[in-house]
């Protein structure tokens, strides 16, 4: 049951539903939801690569620095949706169009 | 004999900490924190006194140094070697020199704090002290010009500051402004010949320099058509005469005596104008090399007798002492140029010591009657005894009089240079170096007894300048009879009379005038001359470095020894050596008689008055000489107004009468006729078919793009995907 | 049987709260999905033998990007926002529609085939390793690699880190009026 | 070292035995031990918790001059019994406008996140469930579910007060996370390992061997964690989002019969386990006070014991603090946090780092006794 193959499957459900998320919906927060989701699975992959197939832990430190660029990411990316709301009053992806025309 | 970082870095560290406290919390400790820059000169005194000891009372051969290197950084890349070291090298020139310039700052910090106490800038002055002579330290512990070229900056930086430390006069912004970019005339060619240097060897250190020197690496290599080691020579040589204000550069030291009177000794005396000296003796091989040896006696010349020439006519007291001190240090380079190593760098220590006495001595007067024009002072010398004293041994070391410090030294560069001139058989025109020397010499204790009788016999002429007294802010303190007799006290008076006290022959030389006649402490006292030579460069060939944090390896018992033989005498193999001897005779003579002869011609004219003095004689020579022979105006008047407003003004003429007559008016009648065409090739060809064309085309284009650059991030990802995966589909991974 | 067991409900746990979050509308719950498919990924890597990985995701995403993504929910109020933008397919809301569904689907459909295709490949190249119930320390090795062969990606994100911090906290500042 | 619970019993005798009966089958034995250790330490802790309540109402009595609870049992022991069938009873209320899903789960992550830290406990050196590599980071990192929780309670219920209490609670927990983890961070660095196991192993024999003795900075550490565990728990002085007088009960105001029960059930466990850290890590945990070379069963019950006495002596401690001091503003709590605990901690941090290597990892007492 355990294998890389099933490691990549649940990766790739992972990724196929942040990227659905990520499509699908016009909540700023939402998309930052999928953009973690897909953001775990490519970390899962790493860590799985690291075990099956290189064997050593250079996957284990990518999947670290992952999870510290999603941290980040989450900060820079939530507080620019606090911003956001403060001045639209919303935070529907689409109403960000000050810089259109 | 352990030396270690522990034992070396305080000299250097313990100022620069002391500055660095003075400078952020100066203002919150007690009198402003002079005493802890006195403190921690004397912290540095106390570990110089250590190295002093081990090198010169007879641990140590002539030949043994320390040198320490670490890496400041590397750049080496495979075979390109690009890495600086830094170091401390620590010869017996460098040890003496430490003990003189920490023991003379010390008693000048201690000086100071009586001197600037109740002064406003006391606390600015207590920063800049301390930096001043830590960066003179780091100076003389450097074992690379570039580290000196550090110190040296930070020098100059600091006597700009402390020259200017009085900001609200502008006089003294203006003389501080002087001395900084002086100095940088000399420093531009400084760093250039370190980059000479740098070309050749690939280093700065003195013992890389010295090894290069002895492989012959400077042979045949040359920058613009000279030798490379005349250029690099002259370069730094030209470096030095900056900092120690020689002949063309040397207006800068008379206007630094805008600052206070201890500021100007450390300036003066003890630090900065030596270290030119210091760099020259330094690279005294690399000048040799670039056979400069005679170029910088001529200039030493010039500028002894020169300098000596100025302060005849000089009523003020410290400008008096700024003028001899150039000459002095035209002495000091007429040393370096004749090949008397020894005496150049004992005249520098010797001259260290009595001229930092001569200016805390001066100080001392002005601080007490708050006047420092000679005409106006007189008779203080039953006012101030001690001062009176100390200056007294001063002005007799620096006239050359026998048994003093000034004669030793003075006198052997002086009969090295009678050998130089007249017997070596060089070129019969350097005989100018000796007539010189010597002349100035005789000037020398002429103007300075001058002073010392202008100010100290004679009757009181305090009394009559009443009449104008008020424009000074202490007004009542300038009256003949307000002048308060001068206790002993161990910050006013006993740094001179500690100072004085060196002053003597006997604690430089072997014999009580120098010249081994008269033989008083035996053969060991004569350790200036075995200690002190120029550097034999063919040992620095292959010498190992010694990384900086190591402790010394070498067991005490197994150094050499200095050998206190009978080097002194003039009977080695050299078939000149009778010469040299009989040269040293006939010139210790004629600058006794020369001496004398000044001394009592002062004596005539300014206590018996039976002659009258010159100047009104010759009041034309005597007006040149007040106006400095004209050199400030020189450099204004005909290099500034003239030669670069000139070319200002031809530069001026050639943009407004030439380039924009010509070049720019037809140009424009050239573009009126193209404009035509233009015109017409715009209207029909860009505008109809260019621009219109183009957004009609635009217009066009943008139909698709618009649906695709709709600004919706989700849309992006879409095309970001659909793109990827045909990729991945198409490669067939 | 642990492991096996641990991996079964990890995926579980990962592939089905994360299709939870998918699928639901409300924004709150959507956030508390994740985090069950946060903390079912570090089973995963717990059964992968990463334990130090697998507590640094809980570490930092229960203690800390969960908590900040509520946070940002109830600053920003929670409602179901609908757009006053036209766009291609009218108005959508901001928890989607079945037109916004439809297409992330389809998007879905294209990357399940390209990948399926990859894994494929790889089943073939790797075959299926067994491993024991041993499970070395990563701890020290993975500090090793941090502190030597990736050092500079190790100081590159604490600066980015600290960039972060510092931005966040003045983009998200309240600003004053006038 | 001992992996696990299992691995530690497999070396005694009656394991073979149990084995036997099991008919060989490992993976069923272990999972039963597991089961009942962890049913085991679930109901001692419940009953920690429980009698947690009743000492806190004893001990409040006492420092105000009252009696306290004495009617059920003996000197009331068995109070916390019939509050808890109380509780049972009780008629569960769900607000109209709540959030149901997340009204349900609230008190469920904060029992989890709770229970999920037992895992890791250092009972003793073999009673330990799992001695895992990441042990007290783990125990950190599964700590913060608490935090997810009651801010999860505020916002299910709906209600202003609770809402506020919810805010207030997320934030002072992920805060003071800060503080504490790098306190513990500190006596990582001492230990060498984030194990419990190794951990403990360092602090053996005297108390000068503990780790709080170790150093100034570890000292200091230890009450930097202390207060950082104070306010983690929202225990008094730092008990804002619950504040009575302010939010009449904060986060769990809307919370009736067994929900309200897991809150306080969770707190109080979450008060013994952060005490039991504490004791672990800065006061040598069950470490007996000397060595006998020799592991038998009644040792490891002996070092149960030191460890309950030490955990329940910080325990007294905390609900005395609880009971004398007042209660800090918002402001002050965050200031105290980012101002000052977190500050030192840091330095705390640097300050242990240089000592190890000034000193060559020695501790104080290797210092002033002479190394063994």
């Amino acid at each position: 049951m355990m294998s890389l193959v099933s490691y990549l499957i649940i990766s790739l459900i992972l990724f196929i539903v942040g990227l659905v998320v990520m499509i699908a919906r016009k909540n700023i927060i939402a998309i930052l939801l999928g953009i973690e989701l897909i953001l775990n699975a490519a970390a899962l992959n790493f860590v799985a690569y690291s075990r099956y197939v290189t064997n050593n832990l250079d996957g284990h430190v990518f999947s670290l620095f992952i999870i510290v660029i999603a941290a980040a990411e989450s900060a820079i990316g939530l507080a620019i949706v606090i911003r956001f709301f403060q001045i639209k009053e919303t935070i529907h992806v689409d109403e960000a169009t000050q810089l259109r025309n | 004999m352990e030396y270690t970082v522990g034992n070396i870095a305080p000299i250097f560290l313990s100022p620069v900490i002391a500055f660095v406290i003075n400078a952020f919390f100066g203002r919150k400790l007690p009198r402003q924190g002079d005493w802890l820059a006195t403190l921690s000169i004397f912290i540095s005194f106390i570990f110089s006194a250590r190295i002093f000891g081990d090198f010169v009372f007879g641990t140590f051969a002539t030949d043994f140094f320390i040198h320490k290197t670490f890496t400041w950084f590397d750049l080496s890349h495979g075979a390109n070697i690009w890495k600086v070291d830094m170091g401390i090298y620590i010869d017996n020139m460098a040890a003496i020199m430490l003990l003189m310039v920490s023991g003379v700052a010390f008693l000048i910090h201690l000086f100071s704090t009586w001197y600037m106490d109740h002064d406003e800038k006391h606390g600015r002055f207590f920063v800049f002290l301390p930096l001043f002579t830590s960066a003179m330290l780091g100076l003389v512990l450097s074992d690379n010009l570039f580290s000196l070229f550090i110190f040296w900056e930070i020098m100059g930086f600091c006597s700009y500051s402390l020259i200017g430390i009085y900001n609200k006069k502008e006089a003294a912004g203006d003389a501080s402004l002087k001395a900084f970019m002086t100095t940088r005339v000399g420093d531009v060619f400084l760093l250039l010949g370190m980059v000479a240097i740098w070309m050749v060897i690939g280093s700065v250190a003195y013992v890389d320099i010295y090894a290069a020197i002895a492989e012959g690496k400077f042979a045949g290599q040359t920058v613009i058509g000279i030798s490379l080691a005349t250029f690099a020579g002259l370069c730094i040589f030209l470096g030095g005469m900056g900092k120690s204000a020689q002949f063309p550069l040397h207006v800068w030291l008379p206007d630094a005596m805008m600052g206070p009177t201890p500021g100007s000794a450390l300036i003066h005396a003890a630090t900065m104008v030596a270290a030119g000296v210091y760099l020259s003796l330094r690279m005294y091989p690399l000048m040799v090399l670039g056979d400069l040896t005679w170029f910088i006696a001529v200039i030493g010349a010039i500028t002894a007798f020169g300098a000596a020439t100025i302060a005849l006519v000089q009523t003020d007291i410290k400008a008096v002492l700024a003028f001899s001190t150039i000459s002095q240090l035209g002495y000091m380079m007429i040393g370096v140029g004749v090949g008397s190593y020894n005496a150049a760098f004992m005249h520098l220590i010797t001259h260290a010591i009595f001229k930092a006495c001569l200016f805390l001595s001066a100080g001392s007067v002005i601080h007490s009657v708050h006047e420092q024009e000679m005409p106006k002072l007189g008779g203080l010398r039953k006012y101030l005894p001690y001062t009176h004293f100390a200056m007294m041994c001063c002005t007799l070391a620096i006239a050359g009089i026998p048994f003093f410090s000034g004669f030793v030294s003075k006198d052997r560069i002086l009969g090295d240079a009678l050998y130089f001139g007249f017997i070596a058989g060089q070129n019969p025109l350097l005989a100018i170096v000796p007539i010189l020397g010597f002349a100035g010499a005789g000037l020398t204790a002429f103007y300075m007894f001058r002073m010392m009788f202008l100010t100290f016999y004679g009757e009181n002429r305090m009394g009559h300048h009443d009449s104008h007294g008020d424009e000074h802010a202490h007004g009542d303190h300038h009256h003949g009879h307000d002048i308060h007799h001068e206790h002993l006290d161990a910050r006013s008076n006993v740094p001179l009379l500690i100072l004085s006290v060196f002053t003597l022959g006997v604690w430089f030389a072997g014999s009580l005038t120098g010249q081994g006649i008269v033989k008083v402490f035996g053969e060991k006292t004569e350790w200036f001359k075995i200690l002190v030579e120029a550097p034999k460069v063919e040992r620095f060939v292959k010498h190992p470095r010694e990384a900086f944090g190591s402790t010394d390896s070498r067991v005490k018992a197994e150094l050499p020894k200095a050998k206190y033989d009978h080097q002194s005498g003039y009977a080695g193999p050299n078939p000149d050596d009778h010469k040299i001897h009989s040269a040293h005779v006939v010139g210790a003579w004629m600058s006794i008689v020369i001496a004398f002869l000044g001394v009592f011609i002062a004596f005539l004219m300014y206590i018996k008055k039976s002659i009258k003095p010159l100047a009104s004689m010759f009041p034309g020579y005597t007006e040149t000489l007040k106006n400095k022979y004209y050199f400030d105006n020189l450099y204004v008047d005909v290099i500034i107004k003239k030669g670069l407003l000139g070319l200002n003004r031809f530069l001026s003429w050639f943009d407004m009468g030439i380039f924009d007559r010509f070049a720019v008016d037809g140009w424009a009648a050239v573009n009126r006729v193209l404009f035509k065409a233009s015109k017409w090739f715009d209207n029909v060809v860009v505008d109809a078919i260019g621009v219109d064309g183009t957004g009609v085309a635009v217009n066009l284009f943008n139909l698709v793009l618009r649906i695709v650059q709709s600004g919706k991030i989700q849309f992006y990802f879409i095309m970001l995907i659909v793109v990827l995966a045909s990729y991945i589909w198409t490669v067939n991974i | 049987m642990f492991v096996q067991l641990l991996f079964a409900l990890s995926a579980l746990l990962t592939v089905g709260c994360a299709i939870a979050v998918a699928v639901t509308k409300n924004i709150m719950h959507s956030c508390i999905f994740l985090l069950g498919s946060l903390l079912g990924i570090a089973g995963l890597y717990a059964t992968l033998g990463a334990d130090f990985v697998a507590v640094t995701q809980i570490m930092v995403y229960v203690g800390g990007v969960v908590i900040l993504m509520l946070f940002a929910v109830m600053l920003t109020g929670g409602k179901d926002f609908v757009s006053r933008a036209q766009n291609l397919l009218g108005l959508a809301p901001a928890m989607g529609n079945k037109w916004t569904y439809a297409i992330g689907l389809l998007v879905g459909l294209v990357v399940l085939l390209t990948n399926v295709k990859l894994i494929m490949n790889i089943s073939k190249a790797y075959p299926a390793k067994v491993f024991g119930n041993d499970f070395p320390s990563t701890v020290n090795q993975i500090g090793h690699l941090l502190i030597k062969e990736h050092v500079l990606a190790f100081e590159l994100s604490s600066v980015l880190l600290l960039g972060a911090l510092v931005g966040a906290a003045i983009i998200a500042r309240p600003r004053k009026q006038g | 070292m001992n992996q696990t619970l299992v691995s530690y019993l497999s070396q005694y005798e009656f394991y073979d035995v149990l084995l036997a009966v099991f008919g060989k089958n490992e993976g069923l034995l272990a999972f039963t031990i597991y089961l009942l250790a962890a049913l085991a330490i679930v109901g001692l802790c419940a009953t920690i918790g429980g009698l947690g309540t009743y000492a806190e109402r004893k001990i409040s009595a006492d420092l105000q001059q009252r009696m306290g609870p004495n009617r059920v049992g003996p000197y009331g022991l068995l109070q916390f019994l019939a509050d808890g069938v109380k509780m049972m009873t009780k008629e569960d209320i769900m607000p109209f406008t709540a959030d149901k899903f997340l009204f349900y789960l609230a008190p469920m992550l904060a029992l989890i996140g709770v229970f999920a830290t037992l895992a890791v406990l250092p009972w003793s050196s073999g009673f330990m469930m799992a001695d895992l590599n990441v042990g007290v980071f783990y125990l950190i990192a599964i700590s913060s579910l608490v935090g997810v929780s009651v801010f999860l309670g505020g916002y299910a219920s709906n209600s202003k007060w609770s809402m506020l209490g919810g805010m207030r609670g997320a934030s002072q927990i992920i805060s003071y996370e800060i503080p504490v983890t790098i306190s513990i961070l500190a006596i990582t660095l001492l230990s060498g390992g984030m194990s419990f196991g190794t951990i403990l192993s360092h602090q053996q024999g005297t108390p000068v061997n503990w780790f709080i003795f170790h150093n100034p900075f570890a000292f200091v550490a230890f009450f930097v964690y202390a207060i950082g565990a104070l306010a983690e728990t929202n225990r008094a002085p730092f008990d804002l989002p619950e504040a009575e007088s302010e939010l009449v009960s904060g986060y769990h105001t809307e919370y009736t019969g067994m929900r309200f029960g897991f809150f306080a059930l969770a707190e109080y466990i979450e008060v013994f386990v952060v005490c039991g850290v504490g004791a672990a890590l800065f006061l040598g945990g069950g470490n007996l006070p000397f060595n006998l070379d020799i592991d038998i069963i009644p040792l490891q019950f002996a070092q149960v014991v030191i460890f309950m006495t030490k955990a329940l002596l910080l325990y007294y401690v905390v609900i005395w603090v609880r009971w004398t001091l007042p209660r800090l503003r918002v402001d002050q709590l965050m200031s105290i946090c980012w101002k000052y605990l977190t500050p030192i901690a840091i330095v705390n941090l640097m300050g242990c780092a240089i000592w190890l290597v000034v000193f060559n990892g020695k501790s104080m007492a290797d210092l002033i006794f002479g190394s063994h």
